[in-house]
């Protein structure tokens, strides 16, 4: 980390870049925030450790048209969605000094609340070197967890320790997957309908429409969502049934279709804990077994697939009943 | 005092639930909130915190407030219609207003914790007073409200800091309080209410002499409580008439900048009241329902000719200044923050108001 | 027919339903709406300045000021420019249709209290007459009350001047109220002043003997405010009366405030010293 | 749907998306044929299956549909060239994501039929109304608020 403070610190000195974007301790052991860091005491505060989750490229949206370069940390599944971004000609990578930051899988609090893990006072081993169990000091004594255990769903199933676009890379990555990413979606698909729509129906009758997955996403940048129209009737904050949130769910889905890189903020900082990465991997998985192996973010040139046509695709009365059969 | 072993509430709630709809935390897809309990659901009062606050209870996120129907008739010159409009446009719109319904049957919410207790003491604030919201009023008059003392409070509570007490819900404006001790509830009725309430299911219960008990667990609960990392929050240079010097103020610059705009916080705020009033057009006739809305949302204060609010660091602006002075200023000093702690937890970006508190005190 | 229009037990955000008894074309894009209940009579009673949500179910609801004076018992009116989605769809409607309209919200002008007795000073622009056309026939109609009174009103050109019949066939006609008209360029047929108001406003050279009540676009009025303090006047001398984004009316839904008032229940009607205490965010 | 003593049958809502440069004018010759299709069936004109987007469909099954079809022109003779290519890819993952979160299968469909093609349309539409009708009311995707 400190490596990473000095660098940035330098490059701030040197003229490189007029500022950073990085993460601002917090004030409990789990919580750093996004934030923007300029002047060199600014940097007293800066953390990078497991539980810098957040993917910092959306930000890049902005942060891009300020006046000067501008520094972002980003971990190796966050360049995917600064690849796309500049794909779809939303940010400036002219203006942007890319720190590709180790990373050995990132950490979710809500699994330790699981374990009935509460008080915390403090927490050891989540800096970003190391790898033994993470010790949570609580009010209610001492509790021990393994880092993968504590681990994001997302990185279990990482893209790879593989920086797909940076300037230059600081700190090692370890590539944590120890899943198949469609695992889940297989496991959905085999269900009856009946199951299907009981799960899903139960899922997203907790969604309380705060549209924090919508506003983190990297892919959703849309100046104005169709969701926030005023003059669409269904630009709804809440609704008497669960019906609502299900289109809104599969309608966020479909606009990132071919765009998502599958980073799992949507789920990462749904408050209800909606496992909503299943709907934007069932069209992953779709988009590969339809269309060929794509993964967004990866190549800048490459053409959705929604943007995009082969003269005989599926024809979409073949595109359903293929599961259950 | 009564007391029910705990692997007997099953059966109290469904004593409960015979003789009134029972709103208590009830664990659905691995995650506690407030529902209504039925045979069968899984009632989870050990959870600490529901992710929705209580306020469900008696705001409900969404609310039918009225029914309008529309009825298209032909123009009636003979009854004063201008004849030349009336051949340009042969009909009419006639209306007809149905409210919705009140509330008029007793319920009973269940498990609520000494924080979303105070937090309908701030709502009753803004809906009881004139004019009188009268959906509000009548779920309050109908509500009877069971406090649980929180037996293990966790590291983002700062519920002491507001003066709510989470060792002794009987302080709190509840119409029973509760303690879960060593595997069994205490019940303490409070109000008329609660004792009706009691009267109903006391049959499930035992008599048990367990003052002693119940002042144990409160000072094992405070002694907790102290221990809290934000237990000395401070809330100096907060509350009434501040606005001028805290509006003002360049901190808001620094502490907003990660702000997603989503309504994370406002919507699992046991104190945040504020609304919307939409039409949703069906077959029979056009619902207004009032629902939830979030200072937060880019279209919150939008109209056809601008908006007041346009950046989000005036919206974040807006929310703490409403909670820690402008609400304070309109109701003698109270804070419009309970110290709930779920925006400490559920904020995906990790702001939240101790944060805020945190920084202006740091950059005075 | 329903009978709510006269239930007084429902909640506040239950409106009443009014049938549209009258609707004059005043400019291109403005109309009057004259508002009955659908037995006849009022919906309610009001005061000068006070508003009322107007309703076209299934498309929107907004807030505008009650451009008809309590003093007139039969009906409300409702000077309503097009400019949005509500707006739009209310200037398709004829007379005979309903709308539903719940109030009186708001505060008002002090006109029985801290405008009795006084010269007043009313400076309007566009359609920012409507709220203050209210007062001016209030006070017009209870002529005893008060002293003499200005008025000042300014539009883009003389076709988007509201209510013309009314300013000449009563105002002008009544003693002690002078009537100053300007329109923004030159055209043809008019003869009267051309110029924008605040200009006007210094060249008439009023004096500061009286209480201004100003409505208009927010320039109109930072700039009239801007004159009215080099003729003299003081901010607690000045009325104005603020919009904001609303949807209860009540002071309970949380969008219209600035700083801890709300527009909707501590306002609209705001004298400027007021103004001035508030934090800057309108 | 309303179902009273005198009419106990099902009749379903259906929902038709028609391009305006073949299956609307496809439906006009199946009307100008006497060939009959159910009328049920309500058509809405689109400019092109194109158009159709994914929203269109969830709102119309939200607001009481039962079935609804897309119907736009064999794939190479689009008007505008490419439009029915991008649709057939669209209406791919839209469905099988419907099928994906339990909603029955059969509920969607989307057919191809040109202006020339009156009988292909009417067929088509009894076809699909019969399917709609084993289906029955379509509950997954309605609105509680609607339902009355």
């Amino acid at each position: 980390m400190q490596e990473l403070i000095n660098r940035l610190k330098e490059l701030i000195a040197d003229g490189t870049v007029v500022r950073a974007i990085g993460w601002k301790k917090g004030d409990m052991p789990y919580n750093p925030e996004p934030a923007y860091f300029e002047k060199p005491e600014d940097f007293d505060n800066f953390v990078y450790d497991g539980f810098c989750g957040a993917n910092l490229s959306k930000m890049m949206i902005e942060a891009a048209k300020l006046e000067g370069k501008t520094a972002v940390c980003l971990k190796p599944c966050d360049t995917y969605s600064f690849n796309q971004l500049i794909r779809e000609h939303r940010v400036n990578r002219e203006n942007t000094y890319i720190i590709g930051v180790g990373c050995r899988g990132k950490l979710d609090i809500e699994k330790a609340r699981k374990e009935g893990i509460k008080g915390i006072k403090s927490i050891a081993g989540v800096d970003i070197e190391g790898d033994g169990d993470v010790t949570f000091d609580t009010i209610y004594g001492e509790k021990k967890m393994a880092y993968k255990d504590l681990m994001l769903d997302r990185c279990h199933v990482c893209k790879g320790k593989d920086h797909v676009i940076f300037d230059e890379v600081i700190g090692e990555s370890k590539d944590t997957a120890d899943a198949d990413r469609f695992e889940e979606v297989i496991k959905i698909e085999k269900m009856t309908p009946e199951e299907r729509f009981a799960f899903f129906k139960s899922e997203l009758s907790k969604c309380i429409r705060c549209n924090a997955c919508r506003n983190v996403c990297p892919a959703c940048s849309c100046r104005k969502c169709v969701f926030d129209n005023t003059k669409f009737d269904s630009q709804q904050k809440a609704n008497v049934d669960s019906f609502e949130e299900k289109m809104f769910h599969i309608i966020r889905a479909f606009h990132v279709a071919g765009r998502c890189t599958d980073c799992g903020e949507c789920s990462r900082v749904c408050p209800e804990g909606i496992p909503l990465h299943l709907f934007n991997r069932k069209f992953i998985k779709d988009i590969d077994t339809f269309y060929g192996e794509f993964q967004a973010g990866k190549d800048p040139e490459a053409q959705s697939p929604l943007t995009d046509f082969t003269f005989d695709d599926l024809e979409p009365k073949d595109a359903v009943g293929r599961g259950d059969k | 005092m009564y007391s029910i072993a705990k692997e007997n509430l099953n059966s109290l709630y469904a004593a409960i639930a015979g003789s009134y709809d029972l709103f208590m935390p009830i664990k659905t897809a691995g995650q506690t909130n407030y529902g209504f309990w039925k045979e069968g659901a899984e009632g989870d009062i050990d959870t600490l915190k529901t992710i929705r606050s209580g306020k469900d209870a008696f705001f409900p996120q969404v609310e039918q407030l009225y029914t309008v129907n529309r009825e298209i008739v032909p123009a009636d010159v003979a009854a004063g219609d201008d004849a030349e409009k009336a051949a340009d446009t042969p009909v009419r719109t006639k209306l007809k207003v149905t409210p919705g319904k009140l509330v008029d049957q007793d319920f009973v919410i269940f498990g609520m914790r000494a924080c979303d207790v105070r937090a309908i003491e701030v709502m009753d604030n803004v809906f009881l007073t004139d004019p009188v919201d009268s959906y509000y009023k009548s779920r309050r008059e109908h509500g009877i409200v069971v406090a649980l003392a929180c037996h293990e409070p966790e590291e983002s509570c700062f519920c002491t800091v507001f003066g709510v007490d989470p060792a002794d819900p009987s302080k709190a404006k509840a119409d029973v309080a509760t303690w879960m001790i060593d595997g069994k509830l205490y019940w303490k009725a409070l109000t008329e209410k609660g004792e009706a309430l009691t009267a109903k299911v006391a049959d499930l219960f035992e008599q048990e002499d367990a003052d002693a008990k119940v002042e144990e667990e409160k000072s094992y609960i405070e002694g907790i409580a102290k221990q809290l990392p934000n237990a000395e929050l401070s809330l100096e240079g907060w509350g009434a008439g501040k606005t001028d010097e805290k509006f003002k103020s360049e901190v808001w610059d620094k502490v907003y900048k990660g702000c997603l705009g989503c309504g994370t916080c406002t919507f699992v705020c046991p104190t945040c009241q504020c609304y919307d009033i939409k039409d949703y057009t069906t077959k029979d006739g056009i619902q207004r329902y009032r629902c939830w809305d979030s200072c937060m949302y880019s279209d919150f204060t939008l109209m056809a000719g601008g908006q007041n609010r346009q950046t989000q660091l005036q919206r974040f602006r807006q929310r703490f200044m409403h909670k820690l002075v402008y609400y304070p200023t309109n109701n003698d000093g109270m804070f419009m923050c309970v110290g709930c702690g779920r925006c400490v937890e559920k904020c995906p970006q990790s702001l939240n108001i101790v944060k805020v508190i945190k920084a202006f005190a740091e950059n005075k | 027919m329903c009978d709510c229009g006269n239930n007084k037990n429902q909640d506040i955000l239950v409106p009443h339903v009014g049938i549209i008894t009258d609707i004059t074309q005043e400019t291109p894009d403005v109309k009057t709406f004259r508002v009955n209940a659908p037995g006849g009579g009022k919906l309610f009673e009001h005061m000068p300045g006070q508003c009322a949500m107007v309703c076209v179910p299934g498309v929107g609801e907004g807030m505008f000021s009650i451009t008809s004076s309590p003093t007139n018992k039969e009906y409300m009116e409702f000077s309503i420019k097009r400019c949005g989605l509500l707006t739009e769809y209310l200037h398709g409607l004829s007379v005979g249709d309903e709308i539903t309209v719940r109030g009186p919200y708001g505060n008002h002008f002090p006109v029985e209290t801290e405008l009795k007795g006084k010269n007043l000073l009313f400076i309007a622009g566009g359609i920012g007459l409507a709220p203050l056309r209210s007062v001016i026939n209030y006070c017009i109609d209870n002529r005893q009350d008060y002293g003499t009174i200005d008025i000042l009103y300014g539009s883009r050109s003389a076709d988007d001047l509201v209510k013309l019949k009314e300013i000449k066939e009563k105002w002008m006609n009544t003693e002690g109220v002078n009537v100053y008209l300007t329109i923004d360029r030159e055209q043809e047929g008019w003869d009267g002043h051309v110029g924008f108001v605040p200009a006007y406003l210094k060249e008439i050279d009023f004096s500061t003997d009286k209480i201004g009540l100003i409505c208009g676009p927010p320039i109109m009025i930072k700039f009239v405010l801007q004159g009215m303090k080099e003729l003299g006047f003081t901010d607690d001398q000045v009325y104005t009366t603020l919009e904001l984004r609303m949807k209860c009316g009540v002071g309970k839904c949380g969008r219209c405030n600035i700083g801890s008032k709300y527009v909707c229940k501590d306002g609209p009607v705001f004298r400027f010293d007021q103004i001035e205490e508030m934090p800057d965010e309108y | 749907m309303p179902m009273n003593e005198e009419n106990k049958e099902f009749r379903p809502l259906i929902v038709a998306f028609c391009c305006n440069w073949c299956s609307y004018a496809g439906a006009d010759l199946a009307g100008s044929s006497r060939l009959s299709y159910p009328a049920d069936v309500k058509i809405i004109r689109v400019p092109c299956s194109g158009r159709v987007n994914p929203m269109f469909i969830l709102r119309a099954f939200e607001r009481g549909a039962d079935g609804v079809i897309i119907c736009g022109c064999h794939p190479g003779d689009c008007h505008y060239s490419t439009g029915n290519y991008y649709a057939r890819r669209r209406m791919a993952l839209l469905f099988s994501m419907l099928e994906y979160i339990g909603v029955e299968n059969g509920r969607t469909r989307v057919e191809w039929c040109s202006a020339a093609e009156g009988a292909k349309f009417s067929k088509t539409m009894n076809e699909f109304c019969e399917k709609i009708k084993s289906l029955g009311e379509n509950v997954r995707l309605g609105d509680l608020r609607c339902k009355n």
